[in-house]
């Protein structure tokens, strides 16, 4: 299928971007990374405010803004372009999971506060390759045990979504942050704009909002992949264009090093990446918002969106030479970025392998 | 649209279906029914009305081809480099070279071949080496004096699919040595049935021979035959080029006249298989990314973990290309992002194919898989990358006209007599 | 380990470099490559005869030269580099597996006669990795039935060597090609220089010459992996010098191609691969003359040299255009030897994972 | 070996032994015991006569060296820049330079920093731009003259290692700017405890800072410790830079004297610990593929085939490249493809460490496996391909010096002052 963004999906990329530019330029990117938390609330309401990113793509009838994949997907490209500071990835999987959920008083009040950033959530995933469900994690008598590491946001989270299978169906539970015997351990992770935490529950009271398909779940993930697939896009993208920019400006043997030819026909080479990247990307999320079987496109553009993010990376560093290998260059922000959504949900080979599954299922 | 544009949209229809309703015959020659559409005008409706045209907009002929369509009648002949001699003359063409040239490329009579690239001219194709000198003939200084001055060709062109079937050629050669490479060329229409053409097919790596030298030995051109103005040449040609990249040389398939029967339909499909011969390993050169599945399957390499990364590679890669085309976004120097998208796909069908077929890998023809389709592929995929225009060529307009990097220093700028060459 | 050619082994190489540039041009290698068979006797007994190249590699206790895997890693090396058109790596196929056995009349006999060129020898392989054992032929009460696809030059060698598997222990035959119920069809190979034909076995009577330990097997195998990536670096050097030399002449845009950076650092890139190419396969070759365990060495030179010589093939027909692509150019050879050396005895990944196998068992 | 050879290897050795008998104690102060060597010549047996040395050849030092390993006695300073700036002044030094500077150098007295590259000169280090201006000191015209002129320098210098720590630099500044850029460079020593010269701290994307930039404000320079002739500097640059290729600032591990005990011993490991601070990121640079197998038993990965065939392809990329340099072809221009294997080593160890570690591979310090080592590595291996002269630099070396293709067209042949920079 080919689709193109309608007039107001670009709008709406304008403002978004706008946003960006004057809320979270470079400078306020590593204000906030350099804070134990790694998050600004004001920021976060911000976001939930002006733009109304929290909930941006569930349907109304399941208490979201109505927007669709196409909207989510442009946020996740705009913030990945900007590296934008906020747990964004960690409330667009906990709002996924309660979509999936019927309507009820629990999920549609969550749902609200979620909205309204009165509440921040995030979704606890088994760590290997992201998978929904957490098997490291029992539910009995409505208490939960057991622990997973590296869960999103969850140092800064209110309530805590966790999905466990032990029930006849997958079963997905609210925690609140602070709730007897659940203790979390911050992590310390490369990308100190997404950080990560352990998280202990010892009989943790938590409430049961509902079981969910393997279908839901699948769509959940799914979801997710193609969130963080535009985000790698945009986070590609805005590492090529400040490298294009910077060897049109550096000057060595009396040259711009732009005027070299290895170095022009490997940005040639760089921009194909990321231009497929892109429309990977963009299909994945239209596929997603038309309600088509995405599983093995949503795969592609995980694996197609990381890999060329990380080779814009290198190619970034390395084209910049010393000074793009210190740490008050900005690049190196963007190649942790890089790295850790190489591997965040799957890595690359894994999603290759799932997208044979898929095609060949 | 307007009520006006409708009715007369409109008009058109009800005239074309009278029309054809009064003359189309499907026991014609191809020939008899195409002078029929020659001398109405609606075999090429967007050509002037001067010129066997009806100086239709594109709506009108959209729906005169829809009419054509719905009967199922035969069209004019547009396969191949005919096409691009059609719109280049239209465009820079004298009108005595129109009435000349334009009728017997509509009905297929004559067969054109494009006379541009040389050996020693590949990616540099305004460097063109192949002259052509003016001389008087016998009746010198008396009446009628331009027009019996001629011209004499000599060099050689290469890499052109129809020369060996070709009635005439369109051919750039250098007229002017004292000046710039792109100034000193001049475009002609050249007779290929002639002493001094001499027609060599070429054979390719992969067994094929799908392309023709063309060597020229004091070779004749009437002063009446240069296109446009003495030095124009490589403006023109860009013409010829541009129509090239949006495909008028393309070959319509014959499967729209499934299940017709008729002399004229006989005639017309054995127009195209001749027209499409030397491209039948085209699909091969883009790797077959499509048989990788049920190839892989059939040979038991789809349990090989390690072979579906190399699957998976390929088709994610032709997928984004697909994608990047479908968007519409090859358009212009983006076209050049496709192009290297294309050769990444062929690679990578090539080294998928590889892997699935293991030892088969080393077989060619019958003995090669999918009646040798694979080793086809294997053979084929270096092409993509080089044909139509050079990664390396590609990646340089990327660069510069896409990404606006400085320009590579010029060593070729002085008069081209003084230009290093091979 | 580390080693150097010694001055005899060097002055070696020189003599078999000048027999292959003088008796094996590449207009000799059309010429022989365009006959039916692909095979020239004179130049085969010329090969034996004034190189000893059959046996070179074999103990003189097994009937053999009594050089080495260095001496016999340097023949293939410049047979890869010159293409030579002769059944070689079937007579070190068929020769390495005769010098496991123990001394007997029949092994000394057939030795001395394929090292007098008087026979024409050559070993089937199971097709998939090149196995010497061929599970598709069975041999009962001296007589051999089945078939096998893909043997090395089995349609000019007189003897055909197969290992079985269905006595206790794996166990040689040696099948002459005249043989009642021994019918070979030849397979049409995309190296025409390298040809393969398919074998079927009715009841052949054929002699049983003795059986072999798995460690032989592996030896066997090791080895004719060792010769092949000799064979696949001189190739690989061929083809990256002929590229050089090619840049070096043509001219473009007014000036030499090979002044282009981006082609200078293409051939840059190469020479690494041509270079670390090498020095595997001399490595393995060392190993191997040294008699270590040499199996996970074998697999890395084998995956290292024909990746290596696969990109130089690929570079040698981009970077020459056009032209590259014609069948009067000779490049397509290389590129075919190339192709078919990738799948031969196993694919790089095949190895890989074979190496991978060894340092760990 | 001749007779006479082996008589005079003897000679040494039982002279040095008996030396050694007379001298060595390890309870004296570092400092103490090099004095000793520095007046006795053992130190640096190599270096003439006249300066701490005994104008021994190699065998005869190697010898020596033996007796000094034998019971285990501490040799001279050699650690880091040091060891260049020596062998420098050896080579192009004034007699008063080698009186005033080697002693402390040998006796690690004074800690040296190399001032070569800057900011805006990375890649083209001739390019060079801290200026240095002669001034005459207010004794002008009258006696001692020219001992009384100094030069006063400006500009920055960035990427050593030792500047924060270091008494003494060897310092390349432009003194002409009318003449093309190799010719108006000069060589200097500087003092780096005075007002001028401010040192700060480079911290690295890997958190840590090895590295320094030194910032001049008419920072002062006696004539006197200008090296060589006004305009040399790049030619005597570039022996240091050979000396640095062939590795005359690596530091010598202090494993040698496991198990010794000594104040000499206890100083010596402290020189070494500083010398060596600044590199403890380096073999994590380098991918750590000795790690790839146990890591990914470890984690588990090694049964996943894909995770399989990135450890293969990472494991012979560094066994080759170390075969490569082990037979020695890795001198003169050819190091640089063993350099470009180097980052193709360090490459593919961040991509197999990926994969072996998943979602791991998100973490950094004591949350990244290995106690850290894994995360240092994912944020390290981009070093190699950039430190001590980047990949593109290698490829334009390949090229032109091995490959012998054309050289690149130069922009910056003229007087400097009109060449284009940043």
């Amino acid at each position: 299928m080919q689709f193109e963004f309608s007039d107001e999906q670009a709008q709406f990329r304008d403002v978004v971007q706008r946003f960006c530019r004057d809320k979270s330029p470079a400078q306020t990117v590593r204000r906030i990374m350099e804070t134990e938390s790694g998050f600004d609330r004001d920021l976060w309401r911000a976001l939930c405010g002006q733009l109304g990113v929290a909930g941006l793509h569930v349907a109304e009838s399941s208490g979201g803004a109505g927007f669709g994949a196409v909207e989510l997907g442009i946020v996740m490209e705009e913030f990945g372009r900007s590296l934008m500071p906020a747990p964004y990835l960690a409330s667009v999987l906990a709002t996924s999971a309660l979509a999936e959920l019927g309507e009820s008083d629990a999920r549609d009040a969550l749902m609200a506060d979620i909205a309204a950033a009165d509440t921040i959530a995030t979704l606890a995933l088994d760590p290997q390759h992201g998978d929904p469900i957490c098997r490291s994690v029992s539910a009995d008598g409505g208490r939960l045990n057991g622990s997973v590491s590296a869960v999103l946001d969850a140092r800064h989270a209110d309530v805590v979504l966790i999905i466990t299978a032990d029930d006849a169906r997958p079963t997905l539970h609210a925690a609140n942050a602070g709730s007897d015997g659940l203790t979390s351990r911050p992590l310390r992770t490369m990308d100190r704009t997404r950080r990560l935490a352990e998280l202990r529950f010892d009989g943790v009271v938590a409430d049961r909002l509902g079981s969910l398909t393997n279908r839901q779940l699948k769509h959940v993930y799914d979801t997710a992949l193609v969130a963080l697939a535009n985000e790698s896009a945009g986070a590609a993208q805005a590492l090529f264009d400040s490298t294009v920019e910077y060897v049109g400006m550096r000057v060595q043997f009396g040259r711009k090093i732009g005027s070299f030819q290895a170095i022009k026909h490997r940005l040639a080479d760089l921009l194909v990446d990321v231009e497929l990247a892109r429309v990977a990307a963009y299909q994945a999320a239209a596929a997603l918002a038309a309600d088509e079987a995405v599983s093995a496109t949503a795969s592609l553009a995980k694996f197609t969106t990381s890999d060329a993010c990380m080779n814009a990376a290198r190619e970034a560093i390395q084209l910049r030479g010393g000074i793009g290998f210190t740490w008050e260059n900005d690049t190196h922000l963007w190649y942790r970025r890089a790295k850790s959504s190489e591997v965040f949900l799957g890595t690359p080979a894994f999603h290759r392998e799932r997208m044979i599954q898929e095609m060949t299922a | 649209m307007s009520d006006a544009t409708r009715d007369s949209l409109a008009a058109s229809a009800a005239e074309v279906r009278d029309w054809l309703a009064a003359n189309w015959d499907p026991e014609l020659s191809l020939v008899e029914w195409r002078d029929r559409l020659a001398d109405s005008g609606w075999g090429q409706p967007t050509w002037p009305a001067a010129f066997y045209g009806r100086g239709l907009g594109a709506r009108e002929a959209a729906v005169v081809e829809q009419e054509f369509a719905r009967i199922g009648a035969v069209g004019a002949a547009t396969a191949g480099p005919r096409g691009l001699a059609a719109a280049t003359l239209l465009e820079h063409g004298s009108d005595a070279q129109k009435k000349r040239y334009l009728r017997g490329i509509l009905t297929g009579r004559d067969a054109w071949c494009q006379l541009f690239s040389e050996p020693g001219s590949g990616s540099d194709l305004a460097g063109a080496t192949t002259r052509a000198d003016r001389v008087q003939s016998q009746g010198e200084g008396q009446a009628g004096r331009a027009a019996s001055q001629r011209w004499i060709v000599n060099g050689q062109k290469v890499w052109n699919t129809s020369a060996h079937h070709a009635d005439y050629g369109i051919l750039v050669a250098r007229t002017d040595w004292e000046v710039p490479k792109h100034q000193g060329l001049s475009y002609f229409l050249i007779k290929m049935d002639q002493p001094g053409v001499e027609v060599r097919q070429l054979k390719q790596m992969n067994g094929h021979a799908s392309f023709n030298e063309v060597f020229f030995t004091d070779a004749v051109v009437d002063h009446d035959d240069l296109v446009g103005e003495l030095g124009q040449g490589w403006q023109i040609a860009l013409t010829t080029l541009s129509y090239e990249r949006s495909g008028f040389n393309r070959i319509r398939g014959g499967d729209r006249f499934e299940g017709r029967h008729g002399r004229v339909y006989r005639e017309y499909e054995r127009e195209l298989e001749i027209a499409n011969e030397p491209y039948t390993w085209y699909p091969q050169r883009a790797g077959r990314i499509d048989l990788l599945l049920e190839r892989a399957a059939e040979s038991g390499a789809i349990r090989d973990p390690a072979v579906r990364q190399d699957i998976a590679t390929a088709i994610a890669l032709q997928r984004c290309a697909n994608w990047f085309s479908a968007r519409g976004l090859a358009r212009g120097p983006a076209g050049s992002i496709g192009k290297l998208a294309a050769s990444r796909v062929a690679r990578a069908g090539n080294q998928a194919h590889t892997v699935i077929s293991g030892i088969e890998a080393m077989f060619e023809g019958d003995d090669s898989p999918l009646d040798g389709i694979v080793g086809e592929v294997l053979l084929s995929t270096p092409a993509t990358s080089i044909a139509g225009g050079t990664d390396e060529i590609q990646k340089n307009i990327i660069a510069e006209r896409i990404l606006e990097l400085p320009k590579e220093p010029r060593f070729d700028g002085g008069p081209f007599k003084d230009v290093p060459r091979n």
